[in-house]
């Protein structure tokens, strides 16, 4: 039960910037964190400034360079906004790393198609860095401002896919098409890795299924304490007998997702 | 039973452990019953899970006692998603109870559990007085259990819970019928969905009670206006946090004018300031539960805080700030 | 009585004047009882003093109506100080209902209230059910009183107030007697502090009350850790502002589902996204309370923002946000 | 009851700068506001950074020059403390100017004796430049740094007699020391004007009827709404039978010391 090493420490902001339109770049300064951190692991964080708000906010980790490590968010609400407005050498909290990854790909073994959408791309790069085995990237998003860290993948040697439901970058349409098109190609060996809105990792979790392709789903609930004693990140996991709820923050966030239950998935 | 608890009180009280009821030159020790606590600060049931979860976080041998998630006999599944939301200065919560029964519980957690140097406290309920009874005999039998609080005030489940906290008869049944099995101390969880909690308190202390723990969540509900739907998958929910401080201080103070039997004052402390306020309104120990969300060394400060804030006070025992509060000029 | 009231009504709905209940497309006058507000948002009592202090910092024409701080037969001086003190997301007051009793009220406040466009409502209070029906028949005689808000929940006096809004009897009682004495529209101000608010509310509109403000302050209390002593006179006061919202949420929403008088929600609102919740919830009006201490201009950013979520919905009429909470899925 | 004119605006900060120790300067651009004010009238601010403390704060208005006015105050709790980290350019909102001032003293009437201890000292300043009677100004603090615009009292061409409880500065003692000392001189046609602690202005009341000389006293209570709606702020006055208690805000701050119920103020 203490498998996975975890710590609250004071971080400094190294820089935090616009990525694109309401996309930003937060690097923090956390040399006992990042060493420790595993792909698909997640940072929760506390920023100090918000009052009246008193959650933490849970972010992916999306890179980690020497003793710093990265998030990358999108503004949505009040905690990101209050985020947003912070500066390099400001203070944050972060409990880091928390949460049970993906599976890094074997040298030799399963092939790894990775889908992201919108921020769940953070999820993936250090996913994408970490495996010796290369893959395809299946990236998309609403528009082309949605479409993130693109360059980054193509970087890393990756075969990069993108699709904007508008039509505004890559093909045109949902994420899941170029993936249903690949799986149709039966290639052997593969494997699906995705994060992002719960729809699109249904819409995943299905296909991979009808293919009889392994996948593992990043879940994103919303989360409370993120350690695993509050209870609120539950998601609906089949048992021998039945399914039972367990916590997105500690067995998860990554599920295999041919054990959820997706009829109760809210 | 007896000598049990007195083991582990000689056990947590013993010299050359980490925890030390005297804090260099002050006592914090506190009673709760037969029990004793090494310092008055304890965790909040249901919001530090079962002890292991924190344990690479913080030391938990510091903490006064553990207090663990509500536990029934059988396993419960708990309320579908979402389940918290928060709200300013606030949360509210409806988990349902999540837990893995009491064969789970002792088969996951306790072989943990046992291992700390504090009391470990278990929250217990049931949806019949019945089950409560049962629930309490089987931790009687467990051996090494610090206290059992009786949770008759979650908000959060149809059966059971606050039901029986809110109604002067089943509140007496309730803990008559543990008492009658166990004779280990016996926490009562309040409901503050009372209208004066004083005959509540009495009718706790009257069926042998040893102490009562104040407060549980309040009834408390939000919507999304954007869906027009409740937040929360249960419609309504617990309120907890720093924005309840101000009831649950009213109802420790007006607890403690009532009984004679300690109080464990809980609501919305998120530093050792908040944490004198309910003592000195009455409690003898306090539980600290939200803030741990998002501050888990939150216990450990406020402990740190009382050290501080009796040494510039020159008070020698914590107990000397219980129910200090003065009202004359 | 009833012409009074209906030419209070046009002259609120005169055409020409300022207050227009339809505001650039939208419909947003809701009645409570025969009382036609030409907005929902009215202001909370003992919030807005009687109107007039307010008159130098906002057209008060715009307000959906005026209600004032609670008036008792005779004068009356109040508590001591202090009688406010400041919490986390909120207010604790224990003003103790001063007030200059019926005739200072009618010689010193009436007569610029009287020259208002909008609705008066009267909150008044008593310490028998005799007094609460001698001012009502006092207002009832003065005419041109939007409605009377029976203010049967005050926890800050030690007879009156509270004691008649947590006991089914007595709330019956006053609501009945004031409903004899008048035909003017009576408003039942509930008290948060009851297990159940269903059959209070239910109490109150079979005795005849037209409408129910839901809620007033909840029992609370602050200590000064320094001084060791309350930080109000009163020693206990009740709770106010953003932190009691989502209490007051789940008390609107249940007593909706019990009664189908309106509603008048109140408790921390701030903005219109916190009125169009009450609303959502069960609410067909609100007030903006301890709000107007910090921000005078609450109430009518709360209007300004209600005809821009109305608009931005696709909706013409306030009335079909009441009560529009779906929990299905 | 409409007689004080008051307006509700977002002012900007010109400046905010220490003082001595924990005392502060604002001044505020409020070309609207600046007009209007009298001297012993105050602002009621509100301190929009602060999120879990609602309230405003009320503070004397300290100088008016042109379209600003100032404020002089001492950071005592999370209000003031917050309002010391704000920096020029930055909004607050202000409710001002409220309450009933002093009575400006008429050229060839009553001598104005001007007692101010700690921040008090703010409200006079105004009250002795708008005065054509010169006069008398005594100060007094615990400690020299909270004696604060004793240079600006000289510069108006007043007597200034300042007292330091530690003897760190002026004369050793209690501000009401020198005081008494002045009026036992018996000279005609003086006039008594206070601002600070409780205390003080008790003891100050209570040796200017000893003397048989006029007193305003500006009163000290806490606020809520600071415009006389939430009967907070009360004292007890005398009425023809008894007292009532009166809105420091509103009726006030500035009482006549013969008119307060000394025995029950707090
Ligand atoms: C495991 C995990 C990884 C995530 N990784 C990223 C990431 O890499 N980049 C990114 O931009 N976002 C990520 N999110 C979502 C991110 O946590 C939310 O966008 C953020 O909490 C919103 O906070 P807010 O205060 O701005 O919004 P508000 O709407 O004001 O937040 C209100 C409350 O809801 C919670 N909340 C709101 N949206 C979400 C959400 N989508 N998921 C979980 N909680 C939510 C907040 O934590 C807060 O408690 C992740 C979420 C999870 C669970
Ligand atoms: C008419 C009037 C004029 C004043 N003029 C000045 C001035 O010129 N310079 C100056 O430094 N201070 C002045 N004060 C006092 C000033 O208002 C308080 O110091 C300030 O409100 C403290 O706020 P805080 O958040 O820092 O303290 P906190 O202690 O955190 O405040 C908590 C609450 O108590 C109230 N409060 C605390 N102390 C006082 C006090 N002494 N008087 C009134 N309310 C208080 C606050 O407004 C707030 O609501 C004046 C007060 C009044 C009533
Ligand atoms: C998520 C959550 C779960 C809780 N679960 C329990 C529980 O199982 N049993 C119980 O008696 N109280 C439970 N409580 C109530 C807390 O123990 C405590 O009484 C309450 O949260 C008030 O303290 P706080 O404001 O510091 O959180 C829970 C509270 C929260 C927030
Ligand atoms: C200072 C103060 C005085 C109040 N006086 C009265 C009163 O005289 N009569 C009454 O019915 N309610 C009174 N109330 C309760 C308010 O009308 C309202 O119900 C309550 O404040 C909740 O709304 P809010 O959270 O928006 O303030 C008072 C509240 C405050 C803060
Ligand atoms: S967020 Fe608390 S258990 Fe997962
Ligand atoms: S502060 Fe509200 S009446 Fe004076």
């Amino acid at each position: 039960m203490l498998a996975v090493p975890m710590l609250e420490q004071t971080v400094q902001i190294v820089s935090n910037e616009r990525d694109t339109d309401s996309y930003f770049r937060l690097v923090l300064r956390a040399p006992q964190i990042a060493p420790l951190i595993q792909p698909g692991q997640f940072a929760h964080v506390r920023v100090l400034p918000l009052k009246g708000a008193l959650l933490r906010r849970p972010f992916s980790i999306f890179q980690v360079t020497g003793d710093t490590f990265s998030i990358l968010y999108k503004t949505v609400g009040q905690g990101t906004e209050a985020l947003a407005r912070m500066g390099s050498g400001e203070e944050l909290s972060a409990i880091a790393p928390l949460g049970h990854g993906f599976t890094v790909p074997r040298r030799g073994g399963e092939t790894p198609l990775l889908v992201a959408g919108g921020y769940g791309m953070a999820a993936m790069y250090l996913l994408a860095q970490r495996s010796p085995q290369k893959g395809i990237v299946f990236v998309g998003g609403r528009r082309r401002i949605d479409i993130l860290c693109e360059k980054e993948f193509e970087a890393l040697g990756w075969d990069v896919r993108t699709t904007t439901e508008d039509g505004s970058h890559g093909e045109k349409g949902l994420v899941t098409q170029p993936l249903l098109k690949e799986l149709k190609r039966k290639a052997p060996y593969r494997k699906v890795f995705a994060c992002g809105p719960t729809g699109m990792l249904g819409a995943v979790g299905k296909i991979a299924g009808e293919f009889n392709v392994p996948a593992e789903l990043s879940m994103d609930e919303h989360m409370c304490c993120g350690v695993g004693v509050c209870l609120t990140c539950v998601i609906p996991i089949k048992t021998g007998d039945g399914w039972e709820y367990q916590r997105t923050c500690t067995e998860g966030p990554v599920f295999d997702a041919r054990e959820v239950v997706w009829e109760t998935v809210k | 039973m007896k000598s049990k608890v007195q083991s582990l009180k000689s056990r947590v009280q013993s010299p050359g452990s980490k925890v030390e009821p005297a804090a260099e030159g002050v006592n914090l020790a506190v009673q709760i019953g037969r029990l004793t606590l090494p310092n008055p600060v304890m965790v909040a049931s249901g919001t530090f899970g079962y002890g292991v979860e924190y344990a690479q976080l913080l030391d938990l041998n510091q903490l006064g006692a553990v207090v663990v998630k509500g536990i029934r006999l059988h396993p419960v599944r708990g309320n579908r998603t979402p389940r918290t939301v928060e709200v300013t200065s606030g949360l509210i919560n409806a988990i349902g109870l999540q837990g893995p029964g009491v064969d789970g519980f002792i088969k996951k957690y306790w072989p943990f559990l046992k291992t700390l140097k504090v009391p470990a406290i278990i929250n217990i309920w049931g949806t019949t007085v019945e089950e409560y009874a049962d629930v309490a005999r089987r931790f009687d039998a467990l051996g090494g259990v610090g206290a059992l609080e009786l949770n008759v005030s979650c908000p959060n489940i149809k059966e059971g819970g606050a039901q029986f906290g809110t109604d002067l008869r089943l509140i007496a049944q309730v803990v008559a019928a543990c008492r009658k099995v166990t004779k280990l101390p016996l926490i009562t969880k309040m409901s503050p969905n009372v209208v004066s909690i004083a005959p509540f308190a009495k009718a706790a202390a009257d069926a042998g009670s040893d102490a009562l723990s104040i407060m549980n969540s309040y009834p408390a509900m939000a919507i999304d206006i954007e869906t027009r739907r409740p937040r929360l998958a249960n419609v309504t929910g617990g309120l907890t946090g720093p924005c309840i401080k101000p009831i649950a201080i009213k109802l420790v103070w007006e607890a403690a004018q009532a009984v004679k039997i300690p109080i464990i004052g809980m609501g919305g402390i998120q530093n050792a300031a908040d944490a004198i306020e309910f003592m000195v309104a009455g409690a003898a120990a306090v539980a600290v539960g939200t803030a741990n969300f998002y501050e888990p060394q939150t216990p450990l400060q406020v402990i740190a805080g009382i050290c501080d804030f009796l040494k510039k006070h020159g008070l020698k025992d914590v107990k000397e700030m219980i129910g200090s509060v003065t009202l004359k000029k």
